[in-house]
């Protein structure tokens, strides 16, 4: 019996943890594709970017940590203006399998320049004393890195819900999300919401990219390696839904590693049957408008 | 190509008109002399003239659903690993290696997936229909690997032997047999492919991917529609992977991977969807392209195939022969400025 | 006599909004019935509830006297019933006599054919092209649709809609969009309609309605408000202060 | 469809020398990966070969050779036999080499046969590759003489009495696990359980796995993920799961204690138990020496691992072959060559198995310490001029 609580609470625990990071990164590529209704496939680029920034940051500046995660989501937010400007907004009106091409495209770029400059292979960074070895939260020892993901994963909840419900841009972005045409009658300079938003999101892309590095490893292979899972996340959720980014990252991390802790020999398929299951019955996503 | 629209007295000939875009053209001699010649040219490059001739019938086979139905797609790939993991297995469980046969066979297994799923998932669209394929096409993979007994997991399938094609042509190093026999694979299936979209049924494919309400108000049973033709290209996209199977004598995961339906799809959309020739032309061009670039350096190549993707998304929207379509009505001083 | 189409208490809510309330109608065979109404009253719901569009929460449409409630869209159309769309739903790639030929293969079948060519079919050619002589369009027969000015769009929009040869016809708004010098050319299409056709019109322009109509109902907030010839609605007291005077006014 | 042969790295031309008139041009086809996450071994082994060339001009008896290099990418198979096929029908090569992983050398062993091309292994290292054609020969190592080992001295010297397995699932991965269970068990230890820990191409989040050996409680935790991005990933989960802490050992191949990834471990990965044939931190002259002249070729920064190992001991095998057949390769030739051939490489005496055209050399215990804040491999036992365990005992495909 104990053992087996110990079990479970090791499995909500790393979900919970794996679940944050999958949050912190789709959280953007959901907003962005529920408001601009672009099928950003190289959302996963700009999570890799902020990976790398922050590795230059660290290791070629010599910034700490925590700075450097702050400075490599404000770096990416202000790299991918031109992206919207320039490329994405002439996509807008266009078909699903065009904005996909032209992602990939971008992606493909991103992974070849990476490749050029940091070579093949998994970079890595050195985390403050702090974030290492277990902390005990009271109820049980947990690894400290995990423990400040999750922290930071719930800061980003509360602080994108304050954005979203609390504020007059939030309640621009709501409203293009719900009824872009009417959004634009009353005045809302929706142009402008775009590129803001697109910013925003990529920018925390670029945060879990960089809080990404520690547990999952950064490669130039991390956009497309990892680009399945961010696009699950988006359509079980719902897309331009934080709260259904949240719920869908929730549950496929929790199964994603319930199923690895449970049955090793099964292999990620889990996730993609859950994910399959989901979008029969609901297939605008958990939350997504009918 | 059309005539000045007028309100009264000239009638068009509307079947002038149609019989005329049915009918063969020379160019479309070209590229089936061009691979005849290929042949006698570059007779070292058969191995891979072999490999670019079944990804040209895979090619077709999405283009048969993406450029005619309008079906987006990330899973294709899903049944050409059918189709291989069912002529490998035929041949290394079973013992059955006739070549033609166990090609077909792959084909059937591709279209009855095909079907299965077409079934369900065709009920969806946009991102969810997108993540839905990409979903299915991995999860099959994830059971494939699951299912190591059958198909050796990732180790991969061992133990293919194919019999001599009609027992008299024995499968060569240099390719050359099986260059030929892919050859006429792909004319045949180029020939069912072509009639399909001249057919009334291909025409209201057309019309779907055209206009999907207007299609149901005139009552078109789309759903039946777009199953029927997306087993046909699930079949199609079997035999590829049959095909694929057989000259490789050896078959592994990436059959049905993440990689290899998003590159189908790219190399479709180079060439230009929507006229059976782009799979053709998007196909010789990526991977010549990649035989050639990739040996100067990876990144190179991996930068180039990203850009061109995002300079033909942005600015050649019929893909390399939608290009040349407009070029063609540039010089005859007729096309847009 | 049997009508040619029938509803029968039907509605439709979203959530808690009605908008279609226990909506009868009776179109006879042959007739020429024009739904009239604000804004919002629900007058292309209605039109979505009958084609089969949407699926109705309660009540029946009956084609011809059979029950088609639970038939699909595709069910409908095969027994006749036809529609045209408010905003033209047109193959815009596709040349004008292709437009026109879909309805012809999907009525006759021909559209499974999945081997033979479909030039082969030369009397599915042969009908479009009548067809489109009827309408004055046979000249743009091979101009891709988009090129055409919207007003003959519209006319496009209708002769698919001929091309299944309908028992019943719903026009919405056959004439929305169209420059008012040119809508003429609308009204004189729809007036020279085979008179076998039972239609249903939405229209707003009501120079049109009262021209071509021959009964009319109104329809507001879900609800049919009152029922009767031209003359009977042009002074029915009620839908002046509900409608004609709104319509008056702005 | 321009017929073009790129050479990417060294066309070695050597001076044609008085009473050496018979030169001959020898082409190499080398497979490798050069691109995506696995393009950092191909560099390795490159880097390797590369070394060999320039040092010793001499060592071909004359002969030209033309080294041909092709992407193999992803251990998927078809590209790499592809890419075989193409080079002994478009390029006609003499000699093949390369292979990383072992699916692509599995799926190449039918053309080595059938087009008579000789093949020599820099790495991949499933026990029964060498089976699957008469033509191959492993300058490598097979998984066995690592696991094997490493089994019997965890029990015998490290006293496991328990182990659990995490591996990642694809040949050399079930092959590594089946090596340290027969080594382990046949010494009287128990395996707890064997957990596959997903496929070679991206780098799980191991916590999960790393979780339910926690709570499993074992004495060793034997743990073989392939060479690269994997292992720093290992440790790290192992150190913030604080398993040391549990009194649970962290042992496995040398893959996981790679050369070129030690610096990146936290200060846990101190006290790991690996058995492996090479790391760049022996202390013997011969390796010091080459380690020497890698980083003065290579830079100072960079270090020769078992990879960069491999790719110099085979280049120095191929030249042996060359010259032996006076630069007329032939398959038969090679493998007459190459059987019993030995050489003093900087991992050691090595050896071609002339009974299974395998690798045999020692198998050293490695222990990871921390010097001058550096992370370096000590050696603390020998096991000296191991044969692949599995041939040796005939197990399963091996026989």
């Amino acid at each position: 019996m104990e053992q087996f609580a110990k079990a479970a609470i090791s499995i909500l625990f790393d979900g919970v943890a794996y679940a944050m990071l999958l949050f912190i990164i789709s959280v953007g590529l959901s907003i962005t594709m529920g408001l601009m209704g672009f099928a950003n496939l190289a959302h996963g680029a700009f999570a890799m970017l902020g990976g790398y920034v922050m590795v230059s940051l660290m290791l070629k500046a010599g910034v700490p940590f925590l700075l450097a995660l702050v400075l490599a989501a404000i770096i990416v937010a202000l790299i991918s203006v031109p992206f919207e400007r320039y490329l994405y907004r002439r996509l807008y009106k266009a078909g699903e399998l065009d904005q996909v091409l032209l992602s990939i495209g971008l992606v493909f770029m991103a992974t070849a320049t990476i490749t050029f400059f940091f070579g093949p292979s998994t970079v890595s960074i050195s985390v403050p004393e702090f974030l290492k070895g277990q902390v005990n939260l009271g109820f049980g020892i947990f690894p400290a890195y995990r423990t400040f993901t999750i922290a930071v994963g719930l800061v980003m909840i509360v602080a994108l819900w304050y954005g979203f419900e609390r504020t007059i841009t939030g309640a621009k972005i709501r409203a293009a999300v719900d009824n872009r045409r009417m959004a634009q009658s009353i005045g809302i300079d929706v142009d402008r919401l775009f590129v803001i938003t697109f910013a925003f999101g990529s920018g925390l892309a670029a945060l879990g990219g960089g809080l990404a590095i520690e547990i999952l490893g950064m490669s130039p292979t991390f956009a497309l390696t990892y680009l399945v899972f961010f696009l699950i996340v988006v359509a079980v959720g719902g897309l331009g839904s934080i709260r259904g980014a949240f719920v869908a990252a929730l549950v496929l991390g929790i199964i994603d590693t319930a199923g690895k802790y449970l049955w090793p020999d099964g292999g990620a398929f889990f996730i993609y049957a859950v994910t399959i299951g989901i979008l029969l019955i609901k297939p605008e996503g958990l939350f997504g408008k009918a | 190509m059309t005539d000045t629209p007028s309100d009264s007295g000239f009638t068009p000939d509307a079947r002038l008109y149609f019989r005329a875009r049915e009918g063969w053209r020379w160019a479309e001699a070209l590229p089936w002399i061009v691979a005849i010649a290929a042949f006698f040219v570059f007779p070292d490059y058969m191995a891979l003239g072999t490999q670019i001739l079944i990804a040209i019938i895979f090619a077709l086979s999405l283009d048969l659903i993406l450029g005619y139905a309008g079906i987006v797609t990330l899973g294709h790939a899903a049944y050409f690993g059918a189709g291989a993991y069912a002529t490998g297995m035929l041949s290394a469980h079973l013992g059955w290696g006739e070549p033609i046969s166990a090609m077909l066979f792959g084909g059937l297994v591709g279209a009855a997936l095909g079907f299965l799923s077409g079934w369900v998932l065709l009920r969806y669209h946009g991102l969810t229909l997108l993540m839905l394929t990409l979903a299915t096409a991995i999860l099959l993979m994830e059971g494939a690997n699951a299912a190591e007994y059958w198909t050796g997991g990732f180790d991969g399938l061992v133990g293919i032997s194919i019999w001599p094609l009609f027992n008299h042509f024995e499968y060569d190093l240099w390719g050359h047999t099986y260059y030929w026999y892919a050859l006429a694979v792909l004319f045949c299936c180029f020939l069912v492919a072509r009639r399909i979209v001249h057919s009334s049924f291909g025409r209201s494919l057309v019309g779907i991917k055209g206009n999907v309400n207007r299609m149901h108000a005139i009552g078109t049973p789309v759903h039946g529609k777009l199953v029927k033709i997306y087993t046909i290209s699930a079949g199609m996209a079997g035999i590829a992977g049959g095909l694929f199977a057989e000259s490789n004598a050896y078959v592994t995961l990436d059959v049905m991977s993440f990689a290899r339906s998003g590159t189908v799809l790219i190399m479709l959309v180079l060439g230009g969807t929507g006229r059976l020739y782009g799979a053709f032309l998007g196909t010789v061009v990526y991977l010549v392209l990649e035989d050639e670039l990739a040996k100067l350096s990876p990144e190179f190549w991996e930068f180039g195939i990203g850009l061109l993707l995002v300079v033909v998304v942005l600015f050649m929207r019929g893909g390399m022969l939608g290009a040349l379509d407009d070029l063609v009505a540039w010089a005859r001083g007729k096309g847009k400025p | 006599m049997i009508p040619a189409l029938e509803t029968r208490d039907l509605s439709k809510h979203f959530g808690a909004l009605y908008v279609t309330q226990d909506v009868s109608l009776r179109l006879e065979p042959g007739a020429r019935h024009a739904l009239i109404g604000p804004n919002g009253a629900g007058k292309t719901t209605l039109i979505n509830l009958i084609s089969g569009a949407l699926s109705a929460n309660r009540g029946s449409v009956l084609l011809g006297g059979d029950d088609i409630t639970a038939q699909s869209q595709a069910g409908r159309v095969k027994r006749g019933l036809a529609r045209t769309f408010q905003i033209n739903q047109l193959f815009r790639d596709l040349t004008v006599v292709e437009n026109v030929t879909m309805p012809i293969l999907e009525r006759s079948g021909i559209g499974r054919n999945i081997w033979r060519r479909a030039s082969t079919f030369s009397h599915v050619l042969d009908e479009a092209m009548a067809l489109l002589s009827q309408l004055h369009l046979h000249g743009d027969a091979l101009t891709p649709v988009r090129e055409l000015p919207y007003g003959r769009q519209r006319l496009v929009e209708i002769a698919i809609t001929l091309g299944l040869k309908p028992s019943v016809l719903l026009l919405d708004e056959p004439a929305a969009g169209v420059p008012s010098a040119e809508s003429h050319i609308i009204l004189d299409v729809i007036a020279a309609l085979p008179e076998d056709i039972a239609i249903l019109i939405i229209e707003h322009d009501m120079e049109i309605v009262f021209q071509f109509a021959k009964s009319i109902s109104v329809l507001v907030a879900g609800n049919v408000l009152v029922e009767g010839t031209p003359e009977e609605i042009a002074e029915n007291q009620e839908v002046r202060a509900v409608y004609l005077g709104v319509e008056a006014d702005g | 469809m321009k017929i073009h042969k790129l050479l990417l790295g060294v066309t070695a031309l050597f001076g044609l020398m008085a009473g050496q008139a018979m030169a001959e041009t020898v082409k190499i086809g080398v497979v490798l990966p050069y691109s995506g996450g696995a393009a950092q071994f191909g560099e390795q082994i490159d880097r390797g070969m590369n070394l060999f060339i320039s040092q010793n001009k001499d060592a071909f008896g004359g002969n030209e050779i033309e080294l041909i290099k092709r992407d193999s990418k992803r251990p998927g198979g078809d590209i790499a036999k592809n890419a075989v096929q193409e080079l002994i029908t478009r390029e006609k090569v003499n000699l093949l080499t390369g292979f990383v992983f072992s699916p692509n050398a599995m799926a190449s062993a039918p053309l080595a046969t059938q087009g008579k091309v000789p093949m020599v292994i820099m790495n991949a290292g499933t026990a029964w590759i060498p089976s699957l054609s008469p033509y191959i020969a492993r300058v490598s190592f097979t998984m066995w003489h690592a696991g094997y080992p490493m089994g019997e001295y965890a029990h015998n010297k490290l006293g496991c009495k328990t182990a659990a397995i995490g591996f990642t699932d694809y040949p050399p991965g079930k092959d590594s696990r089946n090596a340290f269970t027969t080594g382990f068990e046949k010494a009287g230890g128990k395996v707890l359980e064997a957990i596959p820990m997903g496929g070679p191409r991206e780098v799980p989040d191991f916590t999960p796995f790393f979780q339910r050996v926690k709570n499993a409680k074992p004495d060793c935790f034997y743990i073989f993920v392939p060479a690269g991005n994997h292992s720093v990933a290992v440790v790290k989960t192992y150190a913030s799961l604080g398993m040391g802490d549990d009194g649970i050992k962290l042992i496995g191949p040398g893959d996981i204690t790679q050369d070129t990834k030690l610096q990146d471990m936290p200060k846990e990965a101190e006290g790991m138990i690996t058995v492996h044939h090479y790391s760049a931190d022996y202390d013997t002259p011969r390796n010091k020496a080459f380690v020497k002249a890698w980083k003065d070729a290579y830079g100072a920064d960079t270090t020769p691992d078992f990879m960069g190992v491999a790719g110099y001991d085979g280049m120095a095998a191929i030249a042996h072959a060359i010259t032996a057949q006076s630069g007329k390769v032939t398959a038969e030739g090679t493998m007459k060559a190459l059987s019993g051939w030995t050489y003093d490489s900087p991992r050691g005496k090595i050896m071609i198995d002339p009974e299974t055209r395998d690798i045999i050399h020692d198998s050293n215990v490695h222990k990871v310490v921390s010097k001058d804040g550096r992370m370096m491999i000590e050696v603390i036992d020998t096991i000296p001029q191991v044969k692949d365990p599995c041939k040796a005992n005939k197990i399963g495909k091996c026989k």
